[in-house]
């Protein structure tokens, strides 16, 4: 008897709580987080207007230089004026843009992927692994960043003047659509290769922190290789310190541009970017400030929502804050 | 622990502190302190390297040993062509200006109280030419009669060709290969041992040194056979074994210094006259004693501190140095400033007004702006250009536009495909529409008709123009019609600037399409001395008031001359103009030489510099100069009231 | 004499983003001066969200005290601001948690955990309140205390951490004890020890202790009142032994069913089907009726909940026929 | 105790081995830049080169160089500077322009750690609150606006507009000059400290031993400061230390900005001008501060983090 009534009441019963996966759980906090969302939406429209707008025909040539019309206030023919060339400022907002979003996230995950397996490898496996990856991030610190970029830029610079050639010869791509992208490849290189020392060092300091707690013993003693355990134990706890590093080196990647690119390496005239039009504008500070104010909108704007993304993941992906 | 109230109050202490701070600084600002004191602040661009001017070219180190020391004649306070008294009182020269005798101050000391006499001056000569201390620009004096011979240590003509009794004259002598072939590349070669190397390499080795840098084995290789060597037939055996045996005994001797024995044209009859005899006439002597490559060095203090020929020994040091010149070093901290104080023992002591200045290494332009402003500074070295506008229209009593002896050009590596074609480079020099450029881009400056500016009593021809058109008709008949065919040629700068962008689009213009290339300083010299560069923003400034300063530079091998062009008619003139002693012939011969230079166009001159500074009207006695080379003795700050 | 704590409709809901989570719907437990009332339930039953509303620990936002009052010592806790609550908070009420290994601070010698709320309440500091603490850490039978204060957390055993917990709980000599299942975490030998140290100090100090537990046999060793909760109610509450003998709710009686000592050997155990309901979604009416298989299901109340009623002297149970008819 | 000496008896043989393979990369890389140390901007004649070569040792194999350079430095002897400052002891040369930087260095940290620490503790406390954005928001200023761009706005606004401050230039005894140089270079830092303690005390505060501290009575900010604050400190100390040493071995565009006569600046004109001494005795001195900051770094996580002293033990 008890067997059939069990059965029976087991149909009726009222649907319990659906299981939620912790990415499902997590996309619903980051949608509810207003905060994250307004900045989603502010960076698909900068990014939108960067890689899309210069196609259509009224945004005007960067390169064209207007010497008579130099350092002009907005006109209509020029919403954001005219730079110290002539050049129309708007254009060379929107292209100097793509360029520096593209340097800032593939640097940005080039540099995370090597840091935070540097950082997290040495912080679990401590010991002999760990001194050997600690000592050569020391080593990198102090390494003169300044003589490997001269000695860089004097050999990547033929590899991609070469490669440009070769495409412009096989594409039909003209030489000025191609050109400041295959700059940039010596550019991810040089930064993506020694700009990971410091999140190494954060990733292995909360690595560290969580391989002395419980659970991380508890799934060795389960018999789960390292990786694994790395993979799905450490690294989403350690979440909160790489998803607020990522969010700053962006920022940090694109600047660093403009200093390389004034040393040879990455961006060369007539092609900018963010970083250069900030650091010329901030040269021409006192007698045309919109030169300045211009190019860092969009910059500081793309940052900030970066960050309140960073935030809202953070706090979306935290699997402690799932209890609430 | 850390309680939250010690982490708010560390942060409440730094704000208090600093509000504190900026009320004590509200007196008087550091112009305001320095002109009681009558101490002249100066911004000065550069860390000098160091203080030995015989070992140190550059214009910021000339800045302070022109207060430091005195050349034999003195700079006029406002006319570029005049010369006054310096450390010589008086002057004459022969009709032909080969034969100078320079009267020295006769109470003139050193600013240790030791007299000044010519014995310093001949010391001071001998010492920047002797090769073993191979100073930069010892080639300044080489128009002294046998100073190049003795500064290039030509031991063939030294201890030969000025033998009156040696069997041989020199200008058959002339013919043997005594300073190398710079053809032969021997780079290889050069630290293996010649005894290893095979006959070829050896030939090849001493081909490139030549007799005069050889050492003893290869010499005495030679005496054995002489195949190894390519003597002129002219030259019989025992006279080429006598050069051998002078050479060999020479350095058995231990290479000792030939100074007299190349009988260099200085000659002091007495502690207070000094006689100069030169290879040629050189009518601007005088301006050329003013470079810090003629100023006398203390031999007392020099000899104090090491052999004559050490570099950079402690002599030029603070505690050490001792000048002749109206203030003597103060303090020196790297990077930060160096400061000179009124020079008591200085001839004309009582009329130097300053009682000392202070010299600021401020790189940064836009930062010695803000410090001029903000009342640190008395001169500023430079304005940017972006600020000129700017300046114009709020600071124009203190903005100074001046002309200086320069000239901003491209410089085209002849060697590379395209560039080597005439009409390709004329097309490139024809598109640079020098007025616009002048009046948007190189702010200030003016457009150069010519390379060598208005200087001495030279006028510059009127050859560049822009002519787009022309241009591109020059580029049809030179076989590369809008360009097409030529390579993509990279403009080589050191800064990225509106400069570079402009000329990049100028050439745009014309249909051909170049790349930027950017270089720290160190590879941009190099690469345009190994000719690995197809075009170059380039500048010259002159080192005295004569066209010889711009046009020498073109010869063949001369150093700065990396477009790979010569021409022996423009050389010939320059020879020619060298040896005329009448100043409006030479200057005719010189502009004929300019005419050939442009139009073979291996540089294509875009403006006369200008220079740009912030200047206090309190500051007197600085009147323009082309030279920039305002005398300090001669300035004084007087505040109006 | 009155109650020392009276709890009365206390109503405490979750705000979430998936509806309103009414984690404790009207729960009334009263526990006497001197005795152990425990509180039991299946887990998501709303016994440590009630034990945690009393002082004030649960997230604000989204948790909410709805309504309901908790008299103690004359005033209703849940009425007290934060400051307040402090003075009662390690003084008045101590309280002791569930997972030893990760409630004592890891970066902390328990030296100075133990001397905090001495610190905090009885402004003693330095060698005497060392020499409390040690002899805190003697009354809940550390032995070497004195030399063991000064190592940290991670190297004690979980027993030891849990007397840890006690000792800093008991060192002010709070009138009312509040432990949330502590002895779950821990193994069965080291659970009957941590258990004699509780009911000895009870014992001696007279402090009341509301012990939180999913487990019987634990409850009727300790208890001398039961609260018996089920989705955030109040299901049946007596004495431990009247419970035992005259169970009347169809959940009561379930559970001492399925209890294994009250089984013969080798038969089937029994269990209580399904799970305990979505909280967020609950309807009016009796919720044990989907799971009431002892009792008669069709009888159980379904428009209005069922209410409290005194069956028997100080033997409360919903008075839900389903559940209260016999099999 | 015994191991504690130990380890740092290990620590510093990997120092040691840190600074023999940096030293050794740094003389190669000089070597091989592009040019020659000895050129000018007037071509120098190759006699001319080749005495200097040889009065600098250049002319002999690359290999006894290397160990001449090696046996120098082993010693102590850091060399004469042979291009920039020539014939100037390189150790003068770092003696006059190291204090500058440390100082500088230390102001700077000083400051970024007393405004983005607390910062930083007061938005995690006050999460998702006016006053959290606040400080996210000046953080994120702080790291968007380069130093290029702040050290002339707040050079222009207090130096030469309110003249309150020195515009360029430094003074060890006037610490006005330090204020403006310290605030370019510190600021970076402080938005760094504020947004990773923030993230590093979310982490913390989550943690059951929070809820057993508040079950105790505590006032929130003591808790937030005895309990959380040495856990959520983790990150930002792991930061601190590679900053520390980077803002102390100087930045050529603060130095730039407010003519501070740093090692930074000189470090940069070495490197163009290939003067190996002048680079290898900066070098050989960052490698030591980074080695001596990253230890310092982990000594203190062992402090902060007693679990790890047990960790390392077994």
């Amino acid at each position: 008897m008890a067997e059939e009534t069990h059965k029976q009441t087991l149909e009726t019963l009222p649907e319990t709580e659906a299981g939620h996966s912790l990415w499902q759980d997590a996309w619903i906090r980051l949608r509810s987080n207003r905060a994250a969302m307004v900045s989603c939406v502010i960076l698909v429209a900068i990014i939108f207007s960067c890689f899309v707008l210069p196609i259509f025909s009224f945004i005007a040539d960067p390169a064209e230089i207007e010497l008579s019309t130099k350092n002009s206030a907005p006109t209509a023919s020029h919403w954001m004026g005219q730079d110290q060339l002539g050049r129309d400022l708007l254009s060379r907002v929107l292209h100097g843009g793509r360029i520096s979003i593209l340097v800032g996230l593939i640097t940005t995950t080039v540099s995370l992927t090597i840091g935070v397996a540097v950082g997290a490898i040495a912080g679990y496996s401590g010991g002999r692994t760990d001194a050997f990856l600690m000592r050569t991030v020391d080593v990198l610190y102090s390494l003169p960043f300044l003589i490997i970029v001269i000695l860089f830029s004097a050999v990547a610079r033929g590899q991609t003047d070469a490669l440009t050639t070769w495409l412009v010869d096989n594409t039909n791509l003209s030489h000025d659509s191609i050109a400041p992208f295959t700059g940039l490849i010596p550019l991810f290189v040089a930064i993506g290769a020694l700009s990971w020392l410091n999140i190494s060092r954060i990733v292995r300091a909360s690595v560290q922190n969580i391989t002395g707690q419980e659970y991380v013993e508890a799934a060795r003693s389960l018999g789960l290789s390292h990786g694994r355990i790395l993979l799905r134990h450490i690294i989403p706890n350690a979440i909160g310190p790489i998803v607020v590093y990522a969010t700053l080196t962006i920022p940090s990647v694109m600047l660093f541009e403009a200093t390389l690119s004034f040393l040879g390496i990455g961006v060369q005239p007539p092609y900018s970017s963010w970083g250069i039009l900030i650091s010329d504008g901030a040269d021409r500070m006192l007698s045309n400030p919109l030169l300045l104010i211009f190019p860092s909108i969009p910059f500081i704007l793309t940052l900030m929502s970066l960050n309140f993304l960073g935030d809202g993941l953070r706090d979306a992906l935290d699997p402690k804050s799932s209890k609430d | 622990m850390v309680s939250v109230t010690v982490l708010k109050s560390s942060s409440a202490i730094i704000l208090i502190g600093s509000i504190l701070l900026l009320a004590s600084c509200k007196q008087k600002s550091m112009v305001e302190r320095a002109n009681e004191d009558k101490i002249m602040l100066v911004g000065n661009s550069a860390e000098p390297k160091g203080l030995d001017s015989q070992l140190i070219s550059g214009v910021p180190e000339s800045k302070v040993l022109t207060s430091l020391f005195e050349g034999l004649c003195g700079d006029h306070p406002s006319e570029d062509n005049t010369m006054v008294e310096g450390a010589a009182k008086s002057w004459e020269h022969n009709e032909s200006l080969t034969e100078w005798t320079f009267h020295l101050q006769p109470d003139a000391k050193w600013s240790d109280g030791k007299p000044v006499t010519t014995e310093d001056f001949i010391f001071s000569y001998h010492r920047i030419l002797n090769p073993q201390l191979a100073a930069a620009y010892a080639p300044m004096l080489h128009a002294i009669k046998n100073a190049k011979a003795y500064n290039e240590d030509q031991r063939g003509f030294i201890l030969c060709g000025l033998d009156e009794n040696f069997p041989v004259e020199w200008d058959k002598l002339s013919e043997i290969n005594f300073q190398g072939d710079p053809k032969v590349d021997i780079d290889d070669l050069k630290n293996r041992d010649f005894e290893k190397l095979n006959l070829e390499e050896k030939r090849k080795l001493i081909a490139g040194r030549g007799l005069d840098r050889l050492d003893k084995t290869p010499l005495e290789a030679i005496a054995a056979d002489e195949s190894l060597f390519a003597w002129p037939d002219k030259i019989s055996t025992d006279i080429r074994n006598l050069v051998l045996e002078r050479l060999i005994s020479h350095i058995d001797q231990g290479e000792p210094d030939l100074y007299d024995k190349a009988q260099v044209g200085i000659v002091a009859p007495d502690p207070h006259t000094l006689h100069i005899s030169l290879r040629e006439p050189v009518p601007y002597l005088p301006a050329m004693t003013r470079h810090t490559s003629w100023f006398p060095v203390p031999k007392h203090v020099v000899l104090k501190h090491g052999k004559m020929t050490d570099r950079f020994t402690e002599w030029s040091e603070l505690g050490n140095i001792v000048g002749n010149g109206p203030f003597k070093l103060k303090a020196w901290r790297f990077n930060h400033y160096i400061e000179v104080e009124r020079n008591p023992h200085y001839w004309d002591a009582e009329n130097v007004e300053l009682n000392g200045i202070r010299f600021f290494p401020i790189l940064n332009f836009y930062t010695e702006s803000r410090a001029f402003l903000a009342g640190q500074l008395h001169t500023a070295y430079s304005l940017p250009p972006e600020l000129l506008e700017w300046a114009k229209e709020n600071h124009p009593e203190y903005l100074r536009v001046e002309p200086y002896v320069g000239t901003r050009y491209i410089r085209f590596n002849t060697r590379r495909p395209g560039l080597d074609n005439l009409k390709v480079r004329k097309a490139l020099s024809l598109a640079l529409d020098r007025e616009e450029l002048c009046k948007y881009i190189f702010e200030g400056y003016k457009p150069a008709t010519a390379l060598t500016p208005k200087v001495g009593n030279y006028t510059p021809p009127d050859i560049l123009e822009y002519d787009l058109d022309k241009a591109k008709a020059l580029l049809v008949e030179a076989g590369y019609p809008n360009g097409e065919g030529l390579p993509r040629y990279k403009i080589l700068t050191t800064k990225i600037n509106p400069s570079v962008e402009a000329v990049q689009a100028a050439f745009k213009e014309l249909g051909i399409g170049m790349d930027v290339e950017l270089k720290t300083f160190g590879p941009y010299v190099s690469a345009q001395q190994a000719g690995d560069y197809d075009i170059s923003m380039a500048g010259w400034i002159g080192d005295y008031p004569d066209p010889t300063t711009f046009l020498d530079m073109w010869t063949r091998g001369n150093g700065n001359n990396n477009t790979g062009w010569s021409s022996t008619e423009y050389e010939a003139l320059l020879r020619e103009a060298a040896q005329q002693s009448d100043p409006d012939k030479r200057v005719a011969l010189l502009a004929k030489a300019e005419k050939i230079l442009l139009d073979d166009a291996p540089i294509a001159p875009i403006a006369w510099y200008t220079r740009l500074y912030l200047h206090r009207p309190e500051v007197k006695g600085w009147h323009p100069l082309l030279l920039d080379n305002h005398p300090w003795k001669h300035i004084t700050l007087e505040v109006e009231k | 004499m009155p109650p020392l704590l009276d709890i009365k409709n206390l109503k405490v809901h979750f705000h979430t983003r998936n509806g309103v989570v009414k984690a404790v719907d009207d729960v009334s437990i009263k526990v006497e001066q001197g005795e152990i009332a425990g509180i039991v339930g299946e887990s998501g039953s709303g016994k440590s969200v009630t034990a945690y509303s009393l002082l004030g620990l649960i997230p604000m936002p989204p948790g909410r005290i709805e309504g309901g009052s908790a008299i103690f010592q004359g005033t209703d806790l849940l009425k007290l601001n934060e400051r307040e609550l402090n003075q009662y908070r390690g003084r008045k009420i101590s309280m002791i948690f569930q997972d030893p290994m990760t409630s004592l601070n890891p970066y902390l010698k328990v030296s100075s955990q133990l001397v905090e709320p001495l610190a905090i309440h009885e402004n003693i500091t330095g060698k005497k309140a060392l020499h409390r603490a040690i002899e805190a850490l003697e009354s809940v039978g550390i032995d070497d205390a004195a030399t063991r204060i000064h190592s940290y957390p991670h190297e004690f055993s979980g027993g030891m951490r849990q007397r840890v917990m006690i000792a800093m709980a008991l060192i002010t000599k709070p009138d009312l004890l509040i432990a949330d299942e502590p002895t779950t975490a821990l193994d069965v030998t080291v659970q009957k020890q941590v258990l004699d140290v509780i009911r000895t100090l009870q014992k001696d100090t007279g402090t009341s202790v509301i012990f939180i537990t999913h487990d019987l046999a634990v409850v009727h060793e300790m208890c001398d009142t039961v609260n018996l909760l089920y989705a955030g109610r109040d299901v049946e509450s007596a004495s431990a032994s009247q419970l035992i003998q005259n169970p009347l709710h169809a959940y009561t009686r379930g559970l001492y069913r399925s209890n294994p000592s009250n089984h013969a050997k080798g038969s089937d155990l029994h269990t209580i089907p399904g799970l305990p309901p979505n909280l967020a979604k609950l309807g009016p009416g009796c919720a044990f009726r989907p799971r009431n298989t002892i009792g008669d299901p069709s009888l159980c109340l379904t428009d209005q909940t069922p209410e409290l009623i005194e069956h028997s002297p100080r033997h409360f149970v919903q008075n839900c026929p389903g559940c209260l008819a016999k099999s | 105790m015994k191991d504690i000496a130990r380890d740092i008896g290990s620590r510093l043989l990997q120092g040691i081995i840190v600074l023999f393979v940096l030293i050794t990369i740094t003389f190669f890389l000089t070597r091989a830049l592009p040019f020659s140390t000895f050129q000018d901007e007037k071509a120098v004649p190759d006699h001319v080169m080749e005495m200097l070569e040889e009065i600098h040792g250049h002319d002999k194999p690359l290999y006894t160089q290397y160990f001449m350079c090696l046996k120098n430095l082993a010693t102590g002897n850091l060399g004469t500077s042979i291009k920039l400052m020539e014939g100037r002891e390189v150790s003068e040369i770092l003696s006059q322009a190291f204090p500058v930087s440390l100082v500088l260095g230390l102001v700077a940290m000083a400051f970024a750690i007393s405004i983005g620490i607390p910062a930083g503790v007061l938005s995690a406390m006050r999460k998702n609150t006016r006053v959290d954005y606040i400080i996210m928001t000046f953080a994120l200023l702080g790291i968007c606006l380069p130093n290029f761009v702040i050290g002339p706005l707040l050079a222009e606004l207090f130096g030469v507009q309110l003249s309150w401050l020195p515009v360029a230039g430094w003074g060890f005894t006037q610490p006005s000059t330090w204020i403006l140089p310290a605030i370019t270079l510190g600021l970076i830092s402080a938005a760094y400290l504020s947004r990773l303690t923030r993230a590093g005390m979310l982490e913390t505060l989550n943690q059951d031993f929070i809820r057993t501290a508040r079950a105790k009575g505590q006032k929130e900010s003591t808790i937030v400061i005895r309990h959380a604050l040495r856990g959520g400190l983790i990150p930002s100390v792991a930061y601190l230390g590679p900053a520390f040493a980077a803002t102390i071995s100087g930045s050529v565009v603060v130095e730039s900005i407010f003519q501070i006569p740093g090692i930074g600046g000189i470090f940069i004109n070495a490197i163009q001008t290939k003067d190996e001494t002048l680079i290898m005795g900066p070098v050989v001195l960052y490698g030591t501060l980074i080695i001596t900051a990253n230890f310092l770094v982990d000594l203190i996580q062992l402090w902060l983090n007693p679990r790890l002293r047990s960790h390392s033990k077994s």
